[in-house]
């Protein structure tokens, strides 16, 4: 036992490519819960930026700033009684929503958090990314087709039309990302690195990829891997249906689109998946584009100085959230459950606090900056996803098609062949 | 990587594509049938991993399962499946079918029971950490050819297919 | 789906076809409980696909006989029925009917009222169009709107809980005047109103004027032409968007509008973005008005001489004003009793409504939702 | 239990074929035809691949253009499925007795 974990932490390789089953059956709960929470944060994060947005306070009553909330909605949601139609087809009504769900947390087999902290590493991690993501139309398919029900039936065709056309043109701006990763040449700050021959699939080699490089794919041939990011970006918020092209499940259109015949638990379940299919594009996109675990300035702030100064930054994040929390104690106002929540409040902040300050011991600062970094990253996606949210008013179906079909298609292809060129020139 | 437990995964699996072949030619919604077709492709996905075969893992799981499975629903989904879900399921030749099924059956069996010595136990030592490169290698080298017909194929399909299913061009 | 047919009647539905790739029939049922349909309209559409062949409103479900119910209450009593009908702009609404009746009696509101009225209709008026951009782009989908014109909004029912102590319904009104004189402060009140609300108009402009997805999803969508706007007596910001200027408050002025300065917006398409555009040049204007209208409240008495039963002459008449909504019309026809004979109302969003089919044909269902955003209806008032 | 030889996949992927064939020669419903090709094409696949571990990668390669195939011969063939469907309103194969229509 005692062999196992140390042969595991002097190694170089993800559980996985070491075939230790411990580990990997560890790291699968890991992350598999660890996304769970994440949903479960970006729930409550969600519906508190987007009320700040609206001028409004969002969840405020169960527990201290609402924080308790995704917890009762979830109570709420499991006590639920769970209704099938009549009519639905029931074994598919049923199975549905597994499928999404299953589709989105296997993606996570192969998201590398640090170049050991993955659960393994595929030699076709990308393909296998995305592979697996768009498994999920299938679950949104039956559901709508299951409820027979107009609007499921309308919102699932309208779904798996939009991410079978959008994958189309992610999987060309993927596909120059992963060009990038054979062809030496310029980053934007005139770093020219040693070619490799070959690319790679794989998602850590990616990373380690832009290591070498010593650029950001996001930066590499300037305007193009940007373009192609930029693309990415645009084709992830279809692919998970998101605002401002969430109309499989538009609100004033199709009332709740493919799960308006959904309710308690199973719908929880098509909400789990959806926010757990949101993390795991941002991630495709951090990884491809943004470095991975890489920290900022890799090069350009090298040396042990800096390398601790931005070790330090997971404990200060931790620190200055329970800051954040102490002040909520501070200016709590005296309402009737005024201690409870005080303490609660103050409890959790403790909480953080003790996070940060166990994250500035250097052999747990060592191994979990990567992570940090990598959440970082994933987090700035998330808030641009409510922010959209906010911001944006939602594409009618046909436009949405014409820009998948006719913008972001052709430049996703003319970005791809110019990429290879300027490969093959510089 | 050191495979883990390859027999229970190998029944496992094949158990998995069969149980589900099996429900596909019986079940009488085709929905129910696309579904357990999906299960056989997974299943075969995994055995294809089994095989120091993930590129083609990948593919199957994006293409088929993820491609021509949703084309395959939403076919069933536009067509009117609820009257032929009432009409006799199996043609009248059925019982000659499933003979002669039977004897193509017999004849693999008799095939693999004569030729066992064709099947050496050997297997080449398939560089799985490469496989992606080493397909590429192929696929633009010495199957370049095939490769560009195949384009060409896909291209007719498509049209095929949208001068078939659409209405007014 | 089987009772929804008969009411099929016009959308030359033939034998319903159960698939609907290529026999195209699908028939929803939008509404009656239906986010986007903005109270109890019920509206069947038939569809190709996402592409609309045709609708059929079902109204009514809103229906509490308003127009019956006057004629078993004396002229006074009805006066707050009419609040219920266009309940977000229920100060218009009793202007319309005050003044029929006034017509009726031949008798005229003093100065002092009709400036109060001409401020407190146009507040109405600011607070009608702000809950309409809300809503109407919260069912194209942007969601934050929606909570900035509510609480701007809250500040015009503000002044009206203080003026008469209600928000919405508010019976502001009395037949030959008003009840209550304006309350301390309330000059003051609407004029940092007035320069609380354009900035925040701004905002709203900002957020979706030059927004690119607004901008693709109202443009274009929901024609409707200037004759045809005619043709079914569509009114109000639909026919002026439609390019023709045609306002009450000008062609026929009531109350003390035709002192005060103010410009007709137009638009030249006729599409929802024009009618986005107008109803916000309508909110500037408006603030004009009050501008121009809070600055010189004449002094004097807020009532008429008025007696104490309401017996008007036998005679008929029909008196409209430019509600928020459009033209909203009284024709009441009084036997010389204490009770009106019959009062019909002519409420400007069922009209409008009626306008629906003609511009959603042949578009989008998204669209549709687009155009009874744009129509800017309220159930209370076309069922009445 | 003994380890898995090449006869072993072998053996799944005939049972995988021949329960193809009794789709295809059974079944009325056109739609169900088309997948039980797919398992045909699937059992194909599988021995490909199984004897690609013997001889070298030219039998994954085979079998990747067998999948380009079937979505190729999956997207005809439902859209010969609609343009039938459209004109006969029926999916089954037997009532299919017209070269022309």
């Amino acid at each position: 036992m005692l062999d196992y974990i140390q042969g595991y932490l002097s190694s170089n390789l993800t559980p996985g490519q070491a075939g230790n089953v411990f580990w990997v059956t560890v790291y699968i709960l890991i992350v598999f819960g660890g996304i769970s929470v994440a949903v479960i944060a970006m729930n409550w994060l969600e519906r508190k930026a987007l009320a700040h947005f609206q001028v409004r306070l969002g969840p405020m009553r169960v527990g201290p700033h609402g924080l308790l909330q995704p917890i009762a909605d979830a109570i709420k949601l499991l006590t639920k009684e769970d209704i099938i139609p009549s009519g639905a087809d029931t074994f598919v009504f049923w199975i549905a929503p597994l499928i999404i769900l299953c589709a989105a947390f296997t993606v996570y087999i192969v998201v590398p958090f640090g170049p050991t902290h993955a659960i393994t590493d595929l030699n076709i991690g990308i393909l296998f990314m995305l592979g697996v993501a768009s498994l999920s139309v299938l679950g949104i398919v039956m559901a709508g087709w299951a409820s027979n029900s107009h609007y499921p039936l309308i919102g699932a065709l309208r779904s798996s039309a939009q991410m079978v056309s959008y994958e189309v043109a992610m999987g060309m701006a993927v596909v120059s990302a992963i060009l990038m990763t054979s062809l030496h040449g310029l980053g934007m700050y005139g770093v020219a690195a040693k070619s490799t021959g070959t690319g790679t699939l794989s998602m850590i080699e990616i990373v380690k990829m832009q290591q070498e490089q010593q650029v950001w794919f996001l930066f590499k041939f300037f305007p193009l891997g940007l373009i192609a990011f930029a693309i990415f970006a645009i084709a992830m918020v279809a692919e998970t249906n998101r605002a401002p092209f969430d109309l499989p499940e538009a609100e004033s259109e199709l009332t709740a689109g493919f799960h308006t015949e959904y309710s308690g638990l199973r719908w929880s379940l098509f909400m789990l998946g959806e926010y757990a299919a949101m993390i795991a594009v941002s991630s495709i996109a951090v990884t491809l584009w943004l470095g991975g675990w890489m920290r900022p300035f890799p090069h350009w702030l090298a040396g042990e100085t800096w390398d601790l100064v931005f070790s330090l930054f997971p404990g200060l994040t931790f620190l200055g959230l329970a800051a954040i929390a102490f002040i909520g104690v501070a200016r709590m106002p005296k309402h009737p459950y005024f201690k409870i929540q005080t303490a609660g409040l103050g409890g959790f902040g403790a909480v953080l606090g003790l996070i940060g300050v166990v994250l500035f011991v250097p052999l747990v600062r060592d191994r979990i900056q990567d992570i940090y970094w990598f959440a970082a990253k994933v987090a700035v996606f998330m808030y641009l996803y409510i922010w959209y949210r906010a911001t944006w008013p939602r594409y009618r179906f046909d436009q949405l098609m014409k820009v998948g079909w006719k913008v972001l298609l052709p430049i996703a292809i003319g970005v791809l062949i110019l990429t290879a060129i300027l490969g093959v020139v510089l | 990587m050191q495979p883990v437990a390859t027999t229970f995964f190998f029944y496992l699996l094949s158990g998995l594509a069969i149980l589900g072949g099996a429900l596909v030619i019986t079940r009488r919604n085709p929905v129910h049938s696309a579904l357990a077709l999906i299960m056989t492709l997974l299943a075969q996905a995994g055995l294809y991993l089994m095989l120091y075969a993930p590129f083609v893992a990948g593919v199957q799981i994006i293409l088929y399962a993820g491609g021509i499975m949703v084309l395959f629903l939403f076919v069933i989904m536009l067509v009117n499946i609820e009257k032929a879900q009432k009409q006799e399921q199996f043609n009248k030749q059925w019982l000659v079918g499933i003979a002669a099924a039977a004897a193509l059956g017999v004849l693999f069996v008799l095939v693999y029971m004569k030729g066992k010595a064709l099947f050496p136990e050997r297997a080449l030592q398939l560089p799985e950490q490469s496989n992606t490169q080493e397909i590429a290698v192929l696929l633009y080298g010495q199957y370049m050819f095939a490769f560009e017909i195949a384009s060409l194929l896909l291209l007719v399909a498509i049209i095929g297919a949208v001068v078939m299913a659409k209405k007014r061009i | 789906m089987t009772d929804a047919t008969k009411y099929l009647s016009h959308l030359e539905l033939g034998e319903p076809d159960q698939t609907f790739l290529d026999s195209n029939e699908l028939i929803i049922n939008m509404g009656p409980q239906h986010p986007a349909t903005h109270g109890v309209l019920r509206v069947i559409l038939k569809l190709d696909g996402e592409k609309v062949l045709g609708t059929e409103c079902v109204i009514g479900y809103l229906h509490r006989g308003v127009e019956k119910i006057a004629e078993h209450r004396t002229y006074t009593m009805f006066n707050p029925y009419v609040d219920r009908m266009d309940y977000v702009a229920a100060v218009s609404n009793g202007l319309g009917y005050c003044e029929a009746i006034e017509k009726l009696l031949n008798i005229e509101a003093p100065p002092r009222a009709n400036y109060i009225r001409v401020i407190l209709t146009e507040l109405n008026r600011l607070a009608s169009h702000m809950l309409w951009l809300g809503t109407h782009a919260l069912d194209i989908g942007a969601m934050t709107p929606l909570f900035y014109t509510f609480r701007d909004r809250e500040e015009i029912l503000k002044i009206f809980e203080k003026y008469c102590g209600a928000r919405l319904t508010t019976h502001a009104f009395r037949i030959g005047g008003c009840q209550y004189e304006t309350y301390e402060g309330f000059e003051r009140d609407v004029q940092n109103f007035l320069k609380f609300v354009p900035p925040k108009i701004d905002e709203y402009e900002e957020l979706l004027t030059t927004n690119r997805i607004w901008l693709e999803r109202t443009r274009g969508v929901g024609l409707i032409s200037a004759k045809d706007c005619i043709a079914l007596g569509v009114t109000g910001p639909v026919l002026r968007a439609s390019g023709v200027k045609w306002d009450i408050r000008k062609a026929k002025p009531y109350a003390s509008y035709s002192d005060f300065d103010f410009e007709i917006p137009t638009g030249q398409n006729g599409d929802t973005y024009d009618r986005y555009l107008v109803r916000m040049r309508e909110m500037r204007q408006s603030l004009r008005i009050i501008e121009q209208a809070v600055g010189k409240i004449p002094e004097g008495p807020i009532m008429a001489k008025v007696p104490k039963v309401l017996k008007p002459p036998v005679g008929e008449i029909y008196h409209s004003i430019e509600a928020p909504k459009g033209e909203l019309g009284y024709f009441v026809v009084s036997d010389g009793s204490t009770q009106p004979y019959r009062v019909r109302v002519r409420p400007p969003s069922f009209v409008n409504l009626q306008a629906l089919d003609l511009m959603v044909r042949g578009q989008l269902v998204a669209d549709v939702i687009a155009v009874i955003g744009t129509l800017d209806i309220v159930l209370g008032e076309v069922d009445r | 239990m003994a380890p898995i030889t090449t006869l072993h996949y072998l053996v799944a992927a005939a049972a995988l074929f021949v329960l193809g064939v009794i789709g295809v020669l059974t079944r009325r419903n056109v739609v169900i035809i088309l997948m039980s090709i797919e398992l045909i094409l699937n059992a194909v696949n599988l021995n490909l691949v199984a004897f690609s571990r013997l001889y070298g990668l030219h039998g994954q390669i085979f079998s990747i253009f067998v999948i380009t195939d079937a979505a190729a011969e999956a997207a005809v063939g439902l859209g010969i499925l609609i343009a039938f469907f459209r004109n006969k309103e029926t999916v089954n194969v037997d009532e299919v007795d017209l070269l022309k229509w």
